[in-house]
């Protein structure tokens, strides 16, 4: 018997069970292999809130979303086309996500009465018998059972032979999708190379689940997704997470100076301080801190040492970190503070992705006290931009912001990544000793024309000076309480800030024209959701162009001149507006702002939406 | 550091001194030294100057660093690389600035406020850890700078600016706090006598490890006489015993006086009568945790029949215990060995890559 | 002999001398004096940074400064018209602020060759032997010297009798202000009571110096300044420390609430503490922690359990208190966060004054964090705005920032004081207990019409809940990781900060008209200054008016309207444009910053320079 | 309080329950319970929820305060008061609280990050202050909820999410912390023996002043097995001594060992052959000082030659001393005595008033 096989563009699929069924595995091995047939992917995991919750439950789903096509990929999907449900709680949490007529291949055995009460769900009889999914196209397939069949011979306990059940539905999907299992079968068995028989039994129940598909009937047909035109190159996939941990790798290697990374664990960052723990052999120290306020701290004085000192955290941890920023601003010290926004205020939602930490970054810190911010716009842009971050704190001795979120850290993306030869040099130098023959006094606030002053560190003959959080006297550095001087330094402090602009790339427009009838201006993780929502309104005809920030303090020199070449200037942010307050402040022109403050990303329809309705109000204004 | 980088040629090109032909002058910076006439902080500051050439350390491989308070200005007078920096964080800045450079001597100046009450927690992590630094607490039982509200070192009772009917705390005890926090270097000296604080200088410097030394400092405008006791020619025989390795615990004008143990409980004898003798006397060892508490004990007012403690000065406690830092650097050295310094071309490559043509 | 008597509409007394000659008794006796004559008044203390430096250096100079009149009286004065000098040193720090042609009342005592030393002073010659003071009228008196003589009866020991000379000083100011000894004599009497001879000798001193006055050629005329216009009514003199204490001393009362006070001592905020803790027998609980967390902390606790919970600092300390104040946020509970703001960044320069903490007031926490600002214009309206703080935070359940500085802190005026009759009520109802009869579960967030939920304390049977720093569900107060619940909590909290709007006294202008050319827009202690400028810019016929924020977050409903009423908004700030950058961004307007960032206040002089220079810049625009 | 508020008003009105007649379930509330199955926190709860019942407090009058951490999330499950605040500030939450409100039985819920890491300054603070609510600490040795770092009390040489070659900071020790920040009550227990905990928390209650109570703590997820020495049946009569106010200390299986004192030198004996007799053993005695640090010190890895010593649960110290906010309230009961209610209308006008007619 033959099935069809269908072309596809793009698809969603969701993987969706039990914390313990092993979804996030099966997410990513299925990315690694569509990856491989060269698709553009964007993919974002979503896990529980809690460490653990009880299994079955609903708070105890793990899901998995992989985006895939033949186009350009920014996204992980507003919704999928398949959603993949382990147990009835899988179904509950997710059925909202997946399209109407998509396809949901449902695992019956985690609908039993006992996975009912566990996920308590209201119908007296289970979803897949009553009517509750007649819009859906819902495959029910007994995996658990088939799962254990196949492994029938195998000598394995009943535990191990359950687990495998996840590989069954790769298998299937596979299948479905026209992929290769050699790279997932080469991985199993490097996996558990100790532990042949449990790599044998998953390699048995994945061709099983392949087989399956290939021998019932169940499915109409099956489907291809061709190549995506990518740039040509050597590719890999990375998570945002990932990504920041190799910038700040490559900076210290580029700068060839020692990373020392203070941090202090928090929901989504600590998977840095995790990822460069890793990296010893690269020279790079990391120290656990007490709290957040020794995490800067130990950068600080680090960095006075001359390395690269860094810090990383999240929302209320920064709020902790203000005071010593702005004591290293005094200091004119680099030092660079990653911020992996979530949910806020407060403790706010630690799982929940958000960028409501833009006005905290810019004005968080008592007296003037300007610091530079940059924000990543992708998962792999985490390696450019945290590499910029450092290259300004270095190049400008200054306290650099670098605002990611949970949404870029966890998600990822296929990544031409570079190799050293392809990396920018960072400049440092180190104040050079002075013979004690020339009496004269060292100056360590002297500036050079970009404003900064020198970075004369302990150990250095001739060089021994005092610095501190009082203010400085302008050359000397001596304690100042002069008026004037005063507010002299405070101009340098921001001359040195706004200065950086000439040390950037002037902005441009991303997609669109210079002078147009609107323009969507976004910042930081919004960007796949924008730049897709844009060009999907342009093929539509509309007159809108996109412009993305990746710097945000100091802007580019260009950015006034290039929005105002538009009429409409519209601000999308997740969070209450606060991008859009600082351009309507420093350009002094109407922006309006589209907000969505859910923990979520922007849909790329809802976006599109918001837009069209944003746009004629302000025409007409 | 076994990697090569910016710092590491940037100190092979400057050819330091071998830190021997200094005078204490050469450690004095241009600054007008600015507390208040009389105050304790002075002869610390000339203590030191004093000490620092005796160490043989080269200037420009010391560094002060200093929270907030009277005594954390003390860097600016001293002629070496420093930094006053923000209240409380100074053990922590200490510690970047240690793990990074090993290669420094690193000295935090502190106040009671400033190390026991806003930076207590650094304080207490930075004992456990043993992070090799020289912490000098000027104790002077009171906030000088923001003009004298009691600090957690202040006596239950202390009438102060924010306590006009007495403070009802009960404070710390800085150095049963230092025990309890696993500290590795404990010890008491007093602005008063300087010889004594120049040698506990010498023994803080030459401790591997955190040395906690706690310096009573008289705060003559908010506070003074807070130590009389222990610093006036008087009273000091009969109030402070000087403890020395090794040696039995006696004090008393003409060492009239010893403390012997009865159990667990010291007590004070005479050594007038014949009745003890110097040999059945507590005989000091600086290795001997419990011992070492017990003196950190000296310290409450006696309980009514407790015969009363004299205040011990010197090192309570020394031993080695291996060094946050040099913990840090081996795992670096080790995966060095074990993986070859990183290649991060292959870190950038990871483990599946595909290609596009 | 007779000397003329000239009438002087007002005056500036600038009293300077060693931390230890007592001018700082010396300029507070010469205001009672002052205001009791009815005379409007305002004055500023400065004092050295450090604590006590060496006697005779320039660092170790004190002074107080006194401007007084008949007419209304708003600034201490930009220059003075007399300036006691006790040494050389306070000559060197303080003849720049000397009008030119004005008097120098000097010791000759404090110019020997050893002051000379000790305020390293440059000429070889005692500035009063060469010319440097040729453009002012010097008096030279030999104070010390005359001091002695009048006390050679009196057994008093030395130290005493020369620690008497200032009063020789008020005596003498005293004669040639035609002011009466008697309020100061008995002050002297009360005070030293207990050392009867003392007290004897220093009014003997302060008479000796009125007469020298009378009896001496030195001056050429005696001045008399008459009452002032005030409203009539009871007045007192008061700073804006004294006069923060009694507000919330006044807050707690008309609430009917225990008052806690959680703080941690900083330069300028620490003497609230040390005057609340003098306030026991109001019930006042003070708390002097371990640092400004556990400060703000412990107010929560407090307020949680039912009290007024406040706390205090100044620019450093706000910053440590960013996570705390967020969690107010999220639990809604009343919280009042008193910033005496100093100048920054970092440990700045804790003696001087600036306004630069606006910013951090209104965005320094992580997330979307609603809070609510208010700014006293003047050392006596302190009380009133940390009343309102009071009254805003227990009947809206949120956190409010009242931001004073330096100068309103240390800076005093004639107070017309109320009594309990003329007070506010503040409403405050706790949630009463609830019968276990009626089962169904109690609500924490339910809103109000003001969308303020209730306060629901510990102790209260039938209310048992839980709170805390993740996001709440509507109305149960449970925690919710629901999108819609999260945007829609974030909004209202948001929308309760606004409403306060209509709970706050509409915005007044000032001085001036409602619709005209030019508006200068001011907050906090910038009053004085700006008021006079402009009064004196209008009575130069310029169409120049004066508004005057009190309430920040939120604006006052008419402020929209009223700025949009001139064509030239200017703002001026002691910092580097903050409240400018909240009116361009919330009404998208241009309006013009004039700033000063010297730790010093704006001088009504060059306040009416910068207007001038900034409006054609604006009109040709 | 002495000054009718709307507090005071507020609370006569209400007619509190005498706090009998509950049983656990009406302390349990109607949030599911969010821990990893198996998680030692669970038996935490069950046991609190017993013990609740017994300390004739009405429900309406508990307060449970924590921090953040697996633990912290401990007072949604209680059907009493409760926050969940911000890592590490429970006892400064708790103090304000506690000295407006000294009607209300106040319990501190934190874990080991949370109240030795971030709030290590104010768990030794609150200590010292020995104001009146009852800390417990819920010692896993890691950090839970953020999936898996080690904390300060994590072995060192802990190979962990953060520490992939092995943790190289000294751990603190909690109870030793806690006697050197001069705490009043230090105790001990696990989550495996429900008896003793719940022993253990009315003794935490019944104490006037910070009851400062370690939970030895299972965290099946990240950490399991840490405490398996003391809570597993076969290992736990050799490792654990249970401590009995006046008793001598014995332990091992059918009680066959003792512990001596030598001097200041503690060492294990047996009480088998007939060298030692119970009366040579050491005599447990709560409100001696010097032995409580000995126990609190039954902890470090025995250094060689040493013999082995047991763990201690139970109470190591437990002494009375002027509680804070008892202090606090005096000031002002003194002042209101002295002064009489304040006077508001006085407190305006000052000492100089003129009038302007
Ligand atoms: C964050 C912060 N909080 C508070 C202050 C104010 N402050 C400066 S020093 C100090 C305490 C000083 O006492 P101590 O540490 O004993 O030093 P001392 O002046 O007695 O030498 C305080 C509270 C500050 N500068 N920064
Ligand atoms: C200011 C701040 N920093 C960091 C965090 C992240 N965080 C939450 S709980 C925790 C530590 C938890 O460890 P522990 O206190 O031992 O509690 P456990 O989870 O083990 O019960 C950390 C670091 C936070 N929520 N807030
Ligand atoms: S205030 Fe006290 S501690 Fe500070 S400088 Fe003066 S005397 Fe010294
Ligand atoms: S992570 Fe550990 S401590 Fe946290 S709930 Fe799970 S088992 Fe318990
Ligand atoms: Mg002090
Ligand atoms: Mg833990």
């Amino acid at each position: 018997m033959s099935q069809t096989s269908t072309e596809r563009e793009e698809v969603t699929i969701r993987f969706a069970g039990d914390s313990g069924d092993g979804m996030q595995l099966t997410g990513s091995l299925f990315t690694n292999t569509t990856a491989l047939e060269g698709n553009d992917l964007r993919t974002l995991p979503e896990f529980p809130a809690e460490i653990r919750a009880p299994a079955g439950t609903v708070p105890g789903v793990s899901s998995f979303q992989l985006h895939f096509g033949s186009k350009e990929i920014l996204t992980p999907g507003d919704k999928c086309d398949v959603l993949v449900v382990m147990n009835v709680a899988a179904l509950i949490a997710n059925l909202s996500l997946l399209n109407k007529g998509g396809t949901i291949i449902a695992n019956t055995s985690g609908f039993d009465s006992r996975n009912l009460n566990l996920a308590n769900y209201e119908g007296d009889v289970s979803p897949l018998e009553d009517d509750t999914l007649s819009q859906y196209n819902v495959l029910e397939i007994d995996v658990t059972k088939l799962t254990k069949e196949s492994l029938s011979e195998s000598d394995l306990g009943y535990k191990d032979k359950e687990r495998c059940k996840n590989m069954f539905v790769l298998g299937l999907l596979y299948w479905m999708y026209s992929r290769p299992l050699d790279s997932t079968i080469s991985f199993l068995e490097k996996k558990f190379k100790d532990k042949p028989d449990i790599a044998e039994a998953n390699v048995k129940v994945l061709k099983e689940g392949y087989h399956y598909g290939e021998t019932t009937e169940v499915f109409s047909s099956r489907y291809s997704v061709k190549e995506a035109s990518l740039e040509p190159g050597t590719y890999r996939n990375i998570t945002g997470t990932d990504a920041t941990v190799l910038g700040l790798v490559s900076a210290a290697h580029q700068s060839k100076l020692p990373l020392f990374f203070g941090s202090y664990p928090i929901t989504p960052a600590s998977d840095i301080l995790h990822g460069l723990s890793k990296q010893k052999h690269f020279g790079v120290y990391t120290f656990q801190a007490e709290d957040e306020i020794a995490a800067v701290s130990s950068a600080i004085g680090a960095a006075f040492g001359g390395s690269l000192g860094v810090t990383s955290s999240s929302g209320p941890g920064i709020a902790l970190k203000g005071e010593a920023i702005g004591l290293a601003v005094m200091l004119e010290l680099p030092l660079v503070v990653l911020n992996i926004q979530r949910a806020g205020p407060s403790t706010g939602m630690p799982t929940k992705t958000e960028q409501a930490d833009l006005m905290q970054a810019m004005y968080g810190r008592n007296g003037e006290s300007p610091a530079a911010i940059v924000a990543p716009r992708s998962p792999a842009d985490c390696y450019n931009m945290v590499f910029e971050a450092c290259r300004i704190a270095l190049e400008h001795m200054i306290p650099v912001m670098f605002l990611s979120d949970g949404y870029l850290a966890n998600g990822s993306e296929p990544w031409k990544f570079p190799q050293t030869q392809d990396l920018k040099e960072i400049e440092i130098k180190f104040e050079p000793a002075r013979t004690n023959g020339d009496g004269e006094k060292f100056l360590p606030y002297v500036r050079d024309d970009r404003f900064v002053r020198s970075w004369s560190i302990p150990g250095t003959k001739g060089l021994e000076h005092r610095v501190g959080g009082l203010e400085k006297e302008d050359l000397t550095g001596d304690v100042s309480y002069d008026p004037d001087n005063h507010e002299k330094m405070v101009m340098q402090r921001e001359a040195k800030r706004d200065k950086i602009a000439d040390f950037i790339p002037p902005q441009e427009v991303d997609n669109g024209v210079e002078n147009g009838e609107t323009v969507v201006l976004g910042w930081g993780s919004t960007y796949g959701s924008i730049r897709t929502a844009v060009h999907e309104l342009r093929t539509e005809g509309m007159d809108v162009s996109h412009i993305h920030l990746q710097y945000i303090s100091p802007f580019p020199r260009n950015l006034e001149e290039l929005l105002k070449g538009y009429d409409n200037v519209l601000v999308p942010e997740i969070n209450n507006g606060q991008l859009v307050r600082l351009i309507r402040d420093k350009f002094q022109m109407k922006a309006i702002g589209i907000n969505k403050i859910k923990g979520r990303p922007f849909g790329v329809e809802e976006l599109k939406q918001e837009i069209k309705a944003a746009i004629p109000s302000k025409s007409n204004a | 550091m076994a990697i090569q980088t910016k710092i590491t040629e940037h100190l092979e090109q400057v050819t330091n001194g071998n830190g021997e032909d200094y005078s204490s002058k050469d450690f004095s910076s241009d600054q007008d030294v600015r507390w208040c006439p009389g105050c304790g902080d002075y002869t610390i500051l000339k203590q030191v100057q004093k000490t620092m050439p005796e160490i043989g350390v080269p200037k420009e491989d010391i560094v002060f660093i200093s929270g907030i308070g009277c005594a954390a200005r003390f860097p600016y007078y001293m002629d070496t690389f420093g930094m006053h920096s923000i209240h409380g964080r100074a053990p922590a800045i200490s510690t970047g600035l240690k793990v990074t450079r090993q290669d420094l001597s690193v000295w935090i100046i502190t106040g009671d406020g400033d190390s026991l009450s806003i930076g207590a927690n650094h304080f207490v992590q930075i004992l456990r850890r043993n992070v090799d630094v020289n912490l000098l607490l000027f104790n002077n039982q009171i906030y000088g700078l923001t003009k004298g509200q009691y600090s957690p070192t202040s006596p239950e009772g202390s009438s102060t600016k924010s306590t006009p009917h007495g403070s009802v705390d009960h404070p710390f005890n800085p150095l049963s706090l230092s025990m309890g926090a696993d500290g590795t270097f404990v010890a008491r000296t007093m602005d008063r006598d300087p010889r004594h604080m120049q040698e506990m200088l010498k023994r803080s410097h030459e401790h591997k490890g955190t040395s906690m030394l706690e310096i009573y400092q008289n705060c003559i405008v908010f506070n003074d006489g807070a130590f009389e006791l222990f610093t006036d020619r008087k009273t000091r025989p009969r109030e402070a015993i000087y403890l020395e390795d090794g040696e039995p615990l006696i004090f008393g004008k003409d060492d009239d006086k010893g403390i012997r143990l009865d159990g667990l409980k010291p007590e004070v004898v005479s050594l007038e009568d014949d009745s003890y003798s110097k040999e059945d006397l507590w005989i000091h060892d600086e290795t001997d945790k419990t011992k070492a508490y017990l003196l950190s004990q000296f310290f409450d007012a006696p309980k009514p029949g407790e015969t009363h403690m004299p205040r011990p000065f010197g090192v309570l406690y020394a031993v080695d215990r291996p060094l946050y830092e040099k913990g840090v650097q081996h795992q670096i050295d080790q995966a060095l060995e074990r993986k070859g310094k990183g290649d991060l071309n292959a870190l950038l490559r990871g483990n599946e890559t595909w290609e596009i043509k």
